[in-house]
This record gives C-alpha cells, structure tokens and sequence, in this order.
C-alpha cells in the first residue's frame, strides 16, 4: 500500500503520455534499457528512452568515440544503430516484457525521413517518439534541424502527421534563443518538448597535437552542464505551455529538482547512468523523502515554484 | 552473467615497480563469479571529477576469501586517486563485466605487453594444470617485473626488451615465430595494439588460434553508451560486452 | 641570459600589441592586478586585462552573486566598477610603475557609448582596449550586442574610430554560430578577438525554491566550460586572420596548450586565478617545459598545430 | 599585509561536536602575521570539483608552533572533504586575509552565533587581559559546546537556546538590552545576518560601538572578483578585503 500511494505520488501526465515516475532515461546513455536490467527493474522507470535510431543501421563514428571532461564528457557516438527494423522486430518484443513506456529517439537527414521513421514506429508497444533534431555528431539531419526553427517545424509537422503518439522534440543547447526554437516546435504541434541535447566540445590531445575524438567534436554531457540545463528549462518553461522534460548532468536527486522546480514536468537521467546505473530509479526515494519535507503531496506541484509568479504559464 | 553494483572494500595495496600497483578488493559476489578475461567499472571517487569509472582488468581471484586483485599502472587523475586508497577504504565496483577467454587451449601460450600482463595473470591462475607458457615484452627490464609474479603459473618464460636489457632485445615478434612452431595450440593475447595487430598475424600465418583482449575508452561497460564500439567481421562489436576478449579474425578495425 | 632566452620564446606580438608572455588574465578575474601583486611579478605577465570598465560607476547585481558548479562557477557581479574616471585618475597611475600592458575591458550601453569610453582611454599607459560585448550580467548592452553580428560590428566600428590602441572584441559562447560573429567583428575592423565570456547558466537553490543567484542567471565559467572553448577557438581560427586570445578554464599549462594547439595565439587565465593565485605567471614554466620536450623554439610556432592543415589560415 | 600562497600541514584534527571539527595546519608565514578576524582560503582538493578555496576563519594561532587552528562545521562537499584530511596531509591555504577587529576596547563584550564562534575565540584569547565577556546563542545545548572552549578567555559567559536546553530560552536578544547597560564599550559579533543586524541596531539604541564580521559568497577572498561586494554607507563594500570585519555603522546592505 504504502509502494503505490508513493507510485501515485511521482506520477505524471505528458500530454497523454501516463509515467509512473517522472524520471526517464537520456537516448543513447541507456543503450536499449536491457542492459540495465541486473541493476534495476525497468518498470519502476518512468519509461526507457532508447538509443537514437535511423531508417537504415549506421555504423557511427571512427576513432576515440569519448572522452571524460571536468564534471562531464565528451561523446562522437554518431547515432550508431541497428535501424529501425531492427529495433522493431528484435529490441521492441524483448522490451514489451518489462511493462515499461518506451520513447524511440529518431533522427533523419530529412523531414521526410523523420516522418517515414515515426511512421514505421507508429505501433504497439512504442508510447511516444522523441525527435531528435540536436545530435551534433552526425552530418546530415542532426543538429541542422535543430539550430533553425523552420526547419525544426518542419520536422516537428513531419512526425507528427505520421504518428499517433505523442511526439516530444528534443532541443540543441547550441543555438542564440532557445525559447525562439521552443516556440516553433510548440507551433508545429509538438505534444512535448525535452531538453537539454549536448553541447558541443572538443578536447585537443596535446601530445599528439590533434583533436582527441574521431570527430573531431563530441557532445558534452555530464553535471558541467547542468548550470545550462537548468537556465535554458527556466527559460523555455516561461515561455511554452507544453510539458517539458529536463535534462543536463542529473546526478542525484537534489540536480533532478532543480529542473521541477525550473519548470520541468519530468527529467531525464544520461551521463549519470554510467556512474550509477541504479540512479534512473533510485532517484525516486531522494525525490519522494524531499517532498515529505517540504510537505508537497505530488511531484507536480514542483513543477515551476522556482518560476517568476511560482508557477508555469 | 549477472552484473552487480557493489560496495568494495580495499584489504591491501602494493608497489608493484614504480608506476604499477596492486590493490585487493573484499567484493564476494564478483570474486564469485568473474572469470579470466573480466574487467571491473571501479569509481574512484564520490565528487563530479574524476566523474566516470574506469575500466581495470581482473587480475587475481580469491574466492574463499571473496577478494579480487586489480593491477594497474598509475596514468592519470583516477588511478592517482586509487593509489591512495588504504585498507578499509571503500570503492564502489561495478562488474564483473564483458567476456572472458575461452580456456580449452591444452598447450596455451601468453603473450602480454605492459599492463596487459594484469588480466593475464588471472588467466595464467586458471590454466595453470596446462602449465601455459608467457612471452613478455617491455620497453625496459624494470617492466618485466611480471616475471617474479608469473613465476608459479608459467614457469616457462620468455620475454623481450625493446633495449635488451632483460631477455632478447626488441618486441615480442622477435621470438613469437619460433615459438609458433613449438606446437601451442591457442595464443592469448593482451597488450599495445600494435602488438596485438602483429601477434594475430603471425599466429594467423602460423595457423594458431588467436585470442586478443582489446581496450578501448569506455564510459559506461554496459553495451549501453557505444563508446567502445569498434568494427568487426561483418557486424560492429562493442568492445565492452561483445568483449572485450576476442579470436583474432572477428576484429576488422583495431 | 636562460631567463632572457626563455622570455623570447614566449613572446607574442597580436596585431602590434607585443607582449613578454601569451599569458594574459581574463576581465573580472584579476581585479585591476594590484590585487595580486602580493603573489607574483605583475611585470612577468604578457598583460593584465582589468575589470570591466563603464563611463559611470556601477553598483553591480543584488544578492549573492557567485556560486560553485561542478567544475566550474557562475557569477553575476553585474560589470560593478568604479567608473572610467576613477581608472583614470586612481588606477592607472598605480598599474604603470609595474611597466606591464594594460588591456582595459570596456562595456556600455549604446555603440556610442563604446566609443565614447575608448576615447577617454585613448591615453599612455592604456595597451589596448577590450570591447566586452558579451557581458550576460546587465539588462543594457552586454550579451545584447553580442548576439548579433550587426550590432558587435557597429560597436566596434565605433571603438575603432575613437581610439589608436590595439582592439580586442571579446566574444559570447552564447550563440548558435560563434564563427557569423567572429567574421563580423574581423570585417568591422577588429585588431584581436578573444573568446570566450561566459555561458548563461543558473542555478536553483531548491530548499528556497528559487533561482539562488541574485541575478537569477549567471555567467559559467571554469574548467567546465573549456571544451566549448577550446571548440570555438578551433572553429574561429579556421575562420579568421586576426590573432585570438584563447580562454575558458585554463588551470595549468596542458590546458593553455590545448588553446594554441586549436589555433589561438595568446591566452587568459580567469577562474583558474582564484584557485592559484601564481597561475598566471606559474603556467609559463609548463608552457616552455612543454616546448622543449616537444623541440619547438617559439611558442608561436606551436598555434594552430591541431588545425585542419596543422596551421591559422 | 602580505598575503601568502602556503602549503599547511595538517598536525592534528578533533571533533568538537557532532558536526563541528578543528584542524591544526603549520603554516608559519601566516601564524605569524594573522590577526584576530581575518580569514584564510583553503583548498580541499586538487581536483575541479570542489573547484574553490573556502573561506575559513582564523580560531586560534600559536606563533611558536607556527600552527593556526580552523574551526568548522561539516556542511557541504568541502567540509566534508576537510573532515577527511589526516595528520600529515598538506592543504594549499591562502592568507591571512582581510582586515581583523579594532582590539582597543577596555571592556569588550563578544557576541557569537554558531560557527561565528570561531573567529570570536582567537578574538577572544588577544583580549584575555581584557577579560572579555561572552554571549553565546545556539538553537540547541549542543550548538553551545564552546562553553569549555572559551573557559580559558572568558570565565564570564551568557548564554542563550532557541529551544531552553541551556541558558535562557530565545536568541541572544533576550540577553543583550540587559547586558548593553553593563559598561561594555565594545560589542564584537560574528553570526547569522539576522542575529547581527538586531544586535547592532540594540547596540546603536544603547550607544555602544560594535563591530561585525560579515560572511558573504567568497570566489577570490583576494578583493579580485567582487563576489562578496556589499553595499556599505556611501559606498561599495568588498568583504573580503575591506573586512570581513566593519563597523556596525558602515554597512548597509547586510
Ligand atoms: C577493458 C579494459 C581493461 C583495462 N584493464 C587495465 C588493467 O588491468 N590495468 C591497467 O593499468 N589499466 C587497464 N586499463 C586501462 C585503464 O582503464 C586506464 O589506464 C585508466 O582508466 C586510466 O585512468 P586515469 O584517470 O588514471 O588516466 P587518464 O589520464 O584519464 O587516462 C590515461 C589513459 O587511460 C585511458 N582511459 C582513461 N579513462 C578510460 C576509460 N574510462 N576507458 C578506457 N580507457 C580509459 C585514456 O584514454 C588514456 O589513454 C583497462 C582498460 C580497459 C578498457
Ligand atoms: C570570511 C568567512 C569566514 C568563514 N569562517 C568560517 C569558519 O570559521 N567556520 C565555518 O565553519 N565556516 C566559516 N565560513 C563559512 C564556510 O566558508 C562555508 O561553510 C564553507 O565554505 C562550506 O563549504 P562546503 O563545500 O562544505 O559547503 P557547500 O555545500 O558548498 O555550501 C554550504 C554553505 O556554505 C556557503 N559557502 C560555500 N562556499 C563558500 C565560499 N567560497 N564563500 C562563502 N561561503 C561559501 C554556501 O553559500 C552555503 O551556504 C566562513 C565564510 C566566510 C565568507
Ligand atoms: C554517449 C551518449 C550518447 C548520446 N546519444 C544520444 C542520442 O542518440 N540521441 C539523443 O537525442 N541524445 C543523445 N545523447 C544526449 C543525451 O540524451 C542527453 O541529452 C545529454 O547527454 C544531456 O544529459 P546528461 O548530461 O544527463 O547526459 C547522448 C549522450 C551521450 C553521453
Ligand atoms: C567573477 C567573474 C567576473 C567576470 N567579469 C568580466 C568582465 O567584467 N568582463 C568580461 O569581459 N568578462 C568577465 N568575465 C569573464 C572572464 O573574463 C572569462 O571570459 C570567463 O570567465 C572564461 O574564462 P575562465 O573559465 O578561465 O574563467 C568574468 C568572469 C568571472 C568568473
Ligand atoms: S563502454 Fe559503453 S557500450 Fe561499451
Ligand atoms: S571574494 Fe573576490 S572580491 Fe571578495
């Protein structure tokens, strides 16, 4: 009894998109959930955001994939992945077991594309899609949609003429106004907005005078961020009506506040599943044990307190 | 195999030579379970940096004591911290993680360069009825200190120095040919890629089977990050769980 | 005469400003040098830059005004300074006897405004001037101007009519492409660009359940921003010929490397000053260990080596 | 005064209460020259994260020894890596820094809430001859373990707990208008702003002069980066520079 008053307690609703908890995991830092599962169980998840995934398999980047910065690190995965039929007749049916909300992050190089891949996962067993239009390791696609907020419109139309589920955009933290770019997937119709992607960084090997990383550029994630993170929640809550999900360097329970507090309706746990992969879910007791002291009965009523007028518009 | 997330404590530390060290960890369910080939995620520290675990070799298991010994050379911030570790400490440790060897060989031969010789070891320990043969090579003779350790499981050895200051002078392909024809019938390797990349082809011409354990920069160990993936025959591997033990002829890009 | 030679190696001349070390200290870090004179030999800096300087006084931000982040810390102090007048008259007379270039960082709130301050220190004593378009901690001007190549360009087209000194456009992190602004600053006239100010980031105090900086957000800084640095630093030099003034967490000699490899030709140390006091001097000694290990001569010889083509265009 | 960029070696550590610690640190430069109300910035880690020195104030110095002591409470990430720090280890520490108290009274009565208790005890032995008085405010009794602490310098002690468990119940306050009346020609205090603010406006009804040490956010404590500016009468304020400690008249913005 006492398990399912604190279940309803973290419950949240993303414009249609029913989580237990408000805590899901960041694409491409929880593999496809599955290998997670000697460390928790993934239906005390609120869902399992999965890699990102293409129309065809991609093979990723060459060369040093990461990198580990001050507090943070730097990625140039590059979007690997088994494709999307993949993941549908091989990953889906083996998650469908765990009773989990699934999001499949999707990238394409081209609105088209996004909307033949949102399509192709408009099935049973898959809750939402997250469009990935910040990926800042990948050519084509990628970040290009995610700096110009026509063409992150135009994808956004895309999927969401393709789908049924909810579609959740994912935001570049690379961009002059993040609320300009907010704005415009809110008016293409996305159901929700997730944000923060990574930054983009670089390392030099000194020793060897180059860039360290294949890429030249990764993506820096990790608790370095998450002072950007948490402004750019702040900024974007104040200016959209569509639920947000936080992210950026969540490494316990107190960094997963701040982005309630800033607005977030739910987070999302990356770099920190490599740390603790319990975190995902043993975030929940920190999260719980402050609303016990500050006396707040559900999770959503954080949500914005820390907003001008204490609330989101 | 199941992966635990578990809380390790430090029973001893050693100087292994001057930059290398030995550090035993009470942690019963990997010492349990782990075998040759293995690797741990050990988290060195509690703040945001050093931020990521880093990936060490099983080196050494003791399972009535349920300890682990971990070998490892002292590069950088993380293993600088582990070298302060005192008896009593505690480490988080996740593990144990990846694939280990496969150990049917009946005459197996080692080969290790550098720290590759620590998860070795626990190999030598497993395959000790086959009494396995190790070829070493290091820069100079102070890297073979290995020897003294080895001595128990490989009592033959053969070991190389790029200045001849111990054994013969050059790489470990100054005696492995020779050695390939003295009927082993599985290399296991682990050491420098170049060595590796070098060793396989060898044993490829010579028509021995060929292990290698391979090293790539990981973040999380868990097939989940696909940092460490790299390109193998006809699929990509990742190196973390896919390995990070491999036969030779499955790795398309070292 | 090991000193003298090993002076020569360090030295750097950008665009007529010839400095002794390409170690400068980064505007708001060093106070006005006086401040660290107790520390090291002011006179053994290539320059000290001081803080941000306005034509009036500025009283600064409210409420607390700096905090720790991993890695990293935001400030809002808000460009509080005693105005240009009192530098004149109290300050510069006091930096002189330390026969060290003074780089002074101005702020204002109109293109006029600019001009106008650079004009009044268009005086002996004054090295060059830094025009600091990048501020996010005041409502007028600051980071306004230095989000839009247009409006950068018209500040420095007026600080280049109104002085003789050498001048530097500091440029924000805050932007979708860091190289638009680069090229409108090198086209307006420019004599140096350094990069990079702060990110906008913020922090929420969550026992209080609001924004903890008196500002609401503030300015990253520290070793968690230098991948986006040292990124932007490799991105402009591909991009344009005026020299560059590298900064963004430096902490010791391997991090200022990492600049100069990414193609700048001098670099300042900013929050790395209030963890070690010596650093901005201290850090040449690793500099020219570095340098002899690596046989190169001159410390110019090492900019731009992990640039595309291994050199500055 | 000269500040000093010094490596401390850490000879000794206590608990003085469950959350509160001293450490001793030789450290002679500053031993020697540190005055009553200034403050040193140390640094925990050699790490970016902690990245900055904390601001600590000086509780006691012994100029033979050239040993300062620190006293603490374990708050957050440094503290709690400072509580680590064994006999032996060294800390880079910075100081002595900022301006310490005018010392010139007769009869000086100080006043201390929590961890302000800690600068006020070296305050406390350089007036000794002074026979300085003490009130002393804490939310619990054991808030008030400086008690025995201060025996040595100030056998007359007044104090004060939220919640009764020692001396009188309430805040200081409900001592102090009584105490003011007393001849005390100097009131010293060091605590949370609140308890300051109402101390020195009962010190400016009754007429007496009073000094206050602030404690704002410090990234430098070197006057460099204006963190710690405050609005004082007239003008602006650096804490660490200008004070910590101020005439009670001199500030405006607390
Ligand atoms: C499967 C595996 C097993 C290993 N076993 C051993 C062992 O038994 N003994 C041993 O001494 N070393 C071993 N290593 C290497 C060891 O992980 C690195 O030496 C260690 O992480 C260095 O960390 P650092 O912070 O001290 O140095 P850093 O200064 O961070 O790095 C020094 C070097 O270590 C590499 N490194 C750092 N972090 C990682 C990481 N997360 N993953 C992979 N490489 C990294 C860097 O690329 C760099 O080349 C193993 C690596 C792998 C992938
Ligand atoms: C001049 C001065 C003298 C001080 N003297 C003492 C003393 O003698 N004994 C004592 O216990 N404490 C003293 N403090 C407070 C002490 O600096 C903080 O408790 C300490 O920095 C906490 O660090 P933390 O990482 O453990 O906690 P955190 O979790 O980082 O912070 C806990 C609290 O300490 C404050 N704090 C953290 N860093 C700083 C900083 N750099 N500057 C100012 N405040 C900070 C935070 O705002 C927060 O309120 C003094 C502060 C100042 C400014
Ligand atoms: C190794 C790695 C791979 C990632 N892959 C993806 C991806 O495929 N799609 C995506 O939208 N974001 C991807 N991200 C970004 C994360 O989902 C997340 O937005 C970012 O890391 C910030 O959160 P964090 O600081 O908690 O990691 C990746 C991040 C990392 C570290
Ligand atoms: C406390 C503080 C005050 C600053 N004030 C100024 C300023 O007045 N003018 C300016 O151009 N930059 C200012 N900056 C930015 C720095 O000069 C520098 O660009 C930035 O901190 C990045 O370098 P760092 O990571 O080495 O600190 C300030 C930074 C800090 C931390
Ligand atoms: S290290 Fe993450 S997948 Fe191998
Ligand atoms: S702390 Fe930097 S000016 Fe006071």
């Amino acid at each position: 009894m006492v398990k399912a008053r604190s279940t309803h307690r973290l419950a949240v609703n993303l414009a249609g998109l029913k989580l237990k908890t408000p805590v899901t995991t960041a694409s491409g830092t929880f593999g496809f959930g599955l290998e997670f599962t000697d460390f928790l169980d993934l239906h005390k998840l609120g869902a399992v955001t999965v890699k990102g995934t293409t129309l065809l398999p991609r093979a990723g980047n060459k060369g040093q994939r990461a990198v580990e910065t001050p507090s943070g690190m730097l990625n140039c995965v590059g979007l690997e992945n088994p494709g999307v039929e993949y993941f549908l007749q091989e990953t889906l049916p083996k998650l469908a077991k765990y009773k989990v909300p699934v999001i499949v992050n999707i990238a394409g190089a081209s609105p088209e594309e996004y909307g033949e891949l949102a399509g192709k996962l408009d099935v049973p067993g898959v809750a939402a899609v997250e469009i990935n239009i910040s990926c800042p390791n990948v050519k084509e696609g990628g970040i290009a949609f995610g700096t110009n907020p026509r063409a992150a419109a135009a994808v956004v139309r895309q999927v969401k003429d393709h789908t049924s589920k909810v579609v959740i955009t994912k935001l570049s933290p690379n961009v002059t106004s993040i609320t300009e770019l907010a704005l415009a997937v809110e008016a293409a119709g996305t159901d929700v907005i997730s944000l923060i992607n990574t930054l983009i960084g670089m390392k030099i090997d000194i020793e060897h005078q180059r860039p360290l990383l294949g890429n030249i550029t990764g993506g820096l994630s990790g608790p370095a961020v998450r002072p950007v993170a948490v402004r750019m929640c702040y900024e974007v809550a104040q200016q959209v009506k569509v639920p947000l999900i936080g992210m950026g360097g969540i490494m316990n329970a107190a960094d997963a506040l701040e982005f309630f507090l800033a607005g977030a309706n739910a987070v999302a746990v990356g770099t920190g599943n490599f740390v603790d992969p319990t975190l995902a879910v043993s975030i929940c007791d920190g999260i719980l044990e402050y609303m016990d002291r500050h006396k707040v009965q559900q999770v959503q009523d954080l949500v914005g307190l820390a907003l001008p007028g204490g609330k989101r518009r | 195999m199941t992966k635990f997330l578990c809380t390790a404590k430090v029973v001893g530390q050693y100087m292994l030579n001057a930059t290398t060290k030995q550090i035993d960890l009470i942690v019963p369910e990997i010492a349990r379970t782990a075998v040759p080939g293995q690797f741990v995620n050990v988290q060195v520290s509690r703040h945001t940096a050093p931020l990521l675990r880093r990936p060490l070799g099983v080196a050494a298991v003791n399972r009535e004591d349920g300890t682990i010994s971990l070998m490892y050379r002292i590069l950088g911030e993380a293993t600088r911290i582990l070298a302060d570790a005192c008896s009593g400490d505690t480490l988080s440790v996740v593990g144990p993680l990846g694939h280990g060897f496969d150990l049917t060989a009946k005459k197996p031969l080692l080969i290790g360069g550098g720290l590759g010789l620590a998860p070795l070891y626990y190999l030598a320990a497993a395959l000790a009825k086959q009494k396995p043969a190790v070829l070493m090579g290091g820069r100079i003779a102070d890297d073979l200190f290995w020897q003294d350790i080895y001595q128990d499981y490989c009592p033959e050895q053969y070991l190389t120095t790029d200045d001849g200051s111990l054994g013969t002078q050059g790489t470990v392909m100054a005696l492995l040919p020779e050695l390939l024809t003295k009927g082993y019938d599985c290399a296991y390797v682990c050491g420098p890629v170049p060595m590796m990349k070098a060793v396989a082809a060898a044993c490829a011409a010579a028509k021995v089977p060929c292990q290698v354990s391979l090293e790539r920069y990981m973040a999380c160990g868990l097939g989940a990050c696909l940092s460490c993936s790299c390109g193998g025959v006809g699929k990509r591997l990742k190196v973390c769980t896919d390995g990070p033990v491999f036969w030779a002829q499955e790795v398309a890009e070292w």
